[in-house]
């Protein structure tokens, strides 16, 4: 096994990784940029090595930086996390190079599936089911207008390069593809750092349904059951499960079949993620593979009892898979809610700032993946994923009930969360009988009443604390105020429940 | 002590005789017995006839937030001893309206010129944070009026961007 | 199932009773001593009523006042947790004349239990194998001394009402015995109202594991495997596991089928916990039977998935259990380790006090529950727990490995822990090979290390720190004093490495 | 700046040339590069050569408890600049041992009178605290010199239980 291991990555995935690497006796060197120098990932780690300024392209972006901090701290592997530098293959390349193992596939099976129209390619010949599509990248907004009149619209818009809903969009008309090419294409070269996109007919109200793989590189692989991720926003998915509401065993034989068979095209090693659209007839189309540790891996684990990110690290050493198929079995239900700085009572903007308060819930059935702590500052360079919460329980209900539980036991103050928005669409009716798709979110954002109840009870509750706060302020000296607040918190970051909004609008 | 509390629409009369932890507090023509205890970190654990309240209270001056687990007020204070000195003047003028960015973000692109003429939800400018690109639209139909950046500028909360008339 | 429910309780048990509550759409009530107004489990509450001063003789311990509060919240339930009034009859009884369901089985089934010599007088005819010893209560210290004549020395003194360890003791002589009776039948007398003790004969190195066994009303009842808690300090536990590494699936079945004829004697319903002595051959006897919830009852819930704590409420709302023998699989492996406010250094004197700072651990296969938060006092008239600390992995060496990693994150300042403690415990050869006895912590203790390995690098960083924080103190104005730190803080609560030692010895 | 830090029989000489967060520190004659960031609630994460020191820093003019994950030191600071009017003046009388409660607690039972002549390791009273019983022996043989609390008397942090001789 390893003795040391580079991080190359933040966030609360750079926490999830340390933890594996000492579950594992590892030591974990964490990397970081010049504002994420008091992260909860440095913090934790052993080892900590600056990369650069606070944009990405000039710090977690930088393959060369990356391995000059493997070399500097002498760690004999390098996981990448998910994002950044994952899924691109000169990090891998650079790796074999230097001499240093990465932890996920070679630079080969990135490739392969790095390009969604590369996959496309190979796949046609495998039996897998596709969706109807490209199967090259497309170049101007013209090219595309061309193929989608063939494909007919909608038609989804997707980054050849990467996946996580960055650069994809769904076009109904031609007007809007020749708007939207552009928009995706900039931002597939923001995120992945290449602009190609290419086109998929669009499937009407899908469900996107998951199946994680491990695949050492002696020919052994299991497939650790499905992930339902059909509750998304702009193409990001936000609530994942596992197993899926849709799923019966027979299924999820054949899915996990069908990811065996991408995993076996691709010669993959190491731990990746098969995506499937499911259509209104539970027929399954592969849609892309993530060769890369996914987000919402603890679902996973939750159910499978398998840590996923130590199997990673076993396997990236050479260790053989243990796991049988027979051995897989789901017990349980499990859920994520991805705990995002943003604010849904302003179409989810984001919320950056210091966090004044942090309470994070615990008790039975609740893990907290936090990249947080109290008093920090959530930058406004990354994803504003602030935690992961996940909880477990013998059936969907009760996983769903520990979740509210946690949710109503959570507290961030300082910057606004989707704590609230959670709260309300776990108890939406249809997401408590299980009828999902990639539209739910939207559908459930029409039908979702004014969301607070008015009670006069709570309303006169908050008042008296107002006037007793009131109160003590006018007694205590000026100098004294009574708020013993740690540092950054500021009142201006709170809604502005009667502040006149602003002309923002999307 | 006499208070005239609000939030939004909604106002409350509250006389309280301050005197330690607990006491009685007149609200809205009604006595009710109240426990408040100060916890740790600026929060309040408040007790009335038996139900729990455990509140961040953050106040300043005359303006107070008081959120809990199960939602959160604003509140306007008035207190009829003292001068409010501040008043809302928050009103814009008639017909323009000034665009300012909620958040920090760099412009990636400006969609619009001084001088168009834009319909309601056109887009305006397209604004990167945290690695997402976001669309302005426009809030209303109109003229641009004048325009406070370019593209590639690096803007932060409050900051002027645009204005329509 | 009940609308409302009084927890007549405080610290870790309550909160775990309230998310057991909130999980199950309960509203939850609390009660409360004076010196618990700001008690985790009250803010955690939807109500809370106040019971009486801190001693809990005037508030916790007081029938009628539970019953009041009960009354005036109108609450439908009542859960006693463990300890205080949770095996007095008198509590069951009450309940049962107010019309009030006690969470717990009969007022009966616990007289019965609850008399530990009653017990084993019942038990003597049912074929279960009872550890040889009186089967009445003793008087004085005479009669003690004449018993353990017969029986041999070592006996065991203990008290007749109650478990945990209060009021027991080793006692190796006749002399030992006359001095040790007093207060044994004192610290019984404090714990459970009742000073009767009684005698064991005192099986060498034993190891204590228990089954944990479900019943309803209509006669339906299983047992969840066992928990390992053979690693206690003056006949407390302190660190519990399960599966036990002893156990096999023919010896797992054989103890359960025993705990299943201990619940039928006691005509039992409800959670419960049947104890065995295992001596060095694996031949187990019959200890005592827990009529309540177990302090480690998360390990079990661990690798069953079953929430006891939610069975519990279940089974006294008059639902049938709704679990088979046959859907009970242990999986993987789960170990709790009892963090308290003492000082291991100081002979594990309680250390009660303000928690300046406090980091909980989080991540894969973690569970805290805790009973505390950073800034509040851990007051000095209960039990020094502060949270159970709860891994789980899929098997041992992981679930321990996580243990340690948790332990890692871990930090309670302003009061001493046990954790430094555990981190030893945990690299111990003796624990790692599973080679326990309920005088695992004495042996180790004696086996342990000097403990703090010394390190120039980590003298020389954190000297650093000293002398950055002197500069820092130098050039601040007088009135700023650097630290930040929420009240009550306070610097000679540390452990006073060059303080000298007081006259304290045990 | 140039100090003395002594933690038990260990010193070191330290000389810091302070200029924000990072900078050069000379210790135990060895130049080493460091990189100290105030956290919040009083923390610091410094970082020395890459390792990751995620501290606790509690001070009070001369004495500074630095602790880590991996440990903790108790540090006695002389600044040659500055007096250090405080001296270790903490030494008993010679034969005198005074017994104090390390923690607060309720006696329960004194087992011993004044006067008595005591062994090693006997019992000298009960002490309840957190439910549990202590039974507090004899450091040392000796005569029970005065005795300052009776049964049921409750004591705080640092009272005075009796002295032996």
């Amino acid at each position: 096994m390893f003795r040391k291991v580079l991080i190359a990555n933040r966030g609360e995935i750079a926490v999830r990784i340390i933890r594996a690497c000492r579950d594992l006796g590892i030591s974990p060197v964490a990397v970081y940029s010049e504002v994420d120098r008091t992260s909860l990932h440095v913090r934790l780690a052993d080892e900590a090595y600056l990369l650069g300024p606070a944009p990405s392209s000039e710090s977690y972006l930088v393959v060369e930086k990356i391995i000059d901090a493997a070399r500097k701290s002498k760690a004999d592997a390098i996981h990448p996390g998910y994002g950044f530098l994952s899924e691109n293959p000169r990090l891998a390349a650079a790796c074999a190079d230097a001499g240093i193992p990465m932890v996920g596939p070679s630079a080969h099976s990135m490739r392969i599936m790095g390009s969604k129209t590369g996959a496309r390619s190979i796949l046609l010949r495998s039996g897998v089911q596709l969706v109807p599509g490209t199967y090259r990248t497309l170049n101007t907004a013209e090219e595309a207008a061309e193929e989608a009149r063939i494909i007919g619209y909608p038609v989804m818009l997707k980054a050849a390069a990467g996946g996580g809903g960055k650069g994809m969009r769904l076009v109904e008309s031609e007007d809007q593809l020749k708007h939207e090419f552009q928009n995706a294409s900039s931002e597939a070269l923001g995120a992945f750092g290449d602009p190609s996109v290419y086109l998929e007919k669009y499937i009407a109200r899908p469900r996107h349904v998951e199946i994680q793989v491990l695949a050492d590189r002696y020919g052994n692989a299991v497939y650790l059951g499905e992930r339902e991720c059909s509750i998304q926003r702009r193409h990001q998915k936000v609530l994942e499960e596992s197993p899926s509401p849709l799923m019966d065993e027979d299924m999820r034989c054949r899915m996990g079949e069908s990811a065996m068979q991408v995993l076996r095209a691709a010669g993959y090693e190491n731990a990746g993620t098969v995506e499937f659209l499911v259509d209104g007839d539970r027929k399954f189309y592969f849609l892309e593979m993530n060769t890369r540790l996914q987000v919402e891996h603890p679902v996973t684990e939750a159910v499978t009892g398998v840590d996923i990110v130590q199997e990673q690290l076993r396997i990236a050493a050479g260790d053989p898979l243990t796991l049988r198929q027979e051995d897989i079995r789901l017990r349980g239900w499990a859920l994520e809610c991805r705990i995002y700085a943003e604010d849904p009572e302003r179409n989810f903007l984001p919320s950056p700032g210091v966090i004044g308060r942090l309470i994070e819930p615990q008790g039975p059935g609740v893990r907290v993946d936090s990249g947080v702590y109290q008093g920090w500052e959530v930058p406004i360079h990354y994803d504003p994923l602030v935690a992961k919460l996940v909880t477990y329980g013998s059936d969907r209900n009760q996983a769903i009930a520990r979740m509210c539980r946690a949710i109503h036991e959570y507290r961030v103050e300082g910057i606004k969360t989707n704590l609230e928005f959670f709260a309300d669409l776990l108890r939406d009716e249809e997401f408590t009988v299980g009828n999902l798709s990639t539209n739910f979110i939207e559908e459930f954002l029409g039908r979702r009443g004014s969301g607070v109840e008015k009670s006069s009870e709570l309303f006169h509750a908050h008042a008296i604390a107002a006037a007793l706060a009131y109160g003590e302020r006018m007694r205590a000296p000026q100098s004294a105020k009574p708020s013993s607040m740690v540092s950054g918190w500021r009142l201006s970051t709170h809604p502005g429940g009667s502040a006149p909004r602003q002309g923002w609008k999307r | 002590m006499k208070l005239e509390i609000s939030s939004g629409s909604d106002s409350l009369g509250i006389e309280v005789s301050v005197s330690g932890n607990k006491g009685q507090i007149r609200i809205g023509g009604r006595e009710v017995d109240y426990d408040c205890v100060p916890l740790p970190g600026g929060q309040y654990s408040l007790i009335i006839e038996g139900r729990v309240y455990d509140l961040s209270v953050d106040s300043d001056t005359d303006v107070c937030f008081v959120s809990g687990r199960r939602g959160s007020h604003r509140f306007r204070i008035s207190d009829p001893r003292r001068l409010n000195p501040r008043q809302s003047m928050e009103e814009g003028h008639a017909g323009l309206q000034r665009i300012c960015a909620e958040m920090p973000g760099r412009v990636i692109r400006l969609l619009i010129g001084r001088g168009d003429k834009v319909v309601l939800d056109q887009g305006l400018l397209v604004l990167e944070a945290m690695k997402m690109q976001n669309e302005i639209r426009a809030p209303k139909a109109g003229i641009v009026k004048e325009i406070g950046v370019e593209d590639g500028r690096a803007v932060g909360t409050g900051d002027f961007l645009l204005s329509i008339e």
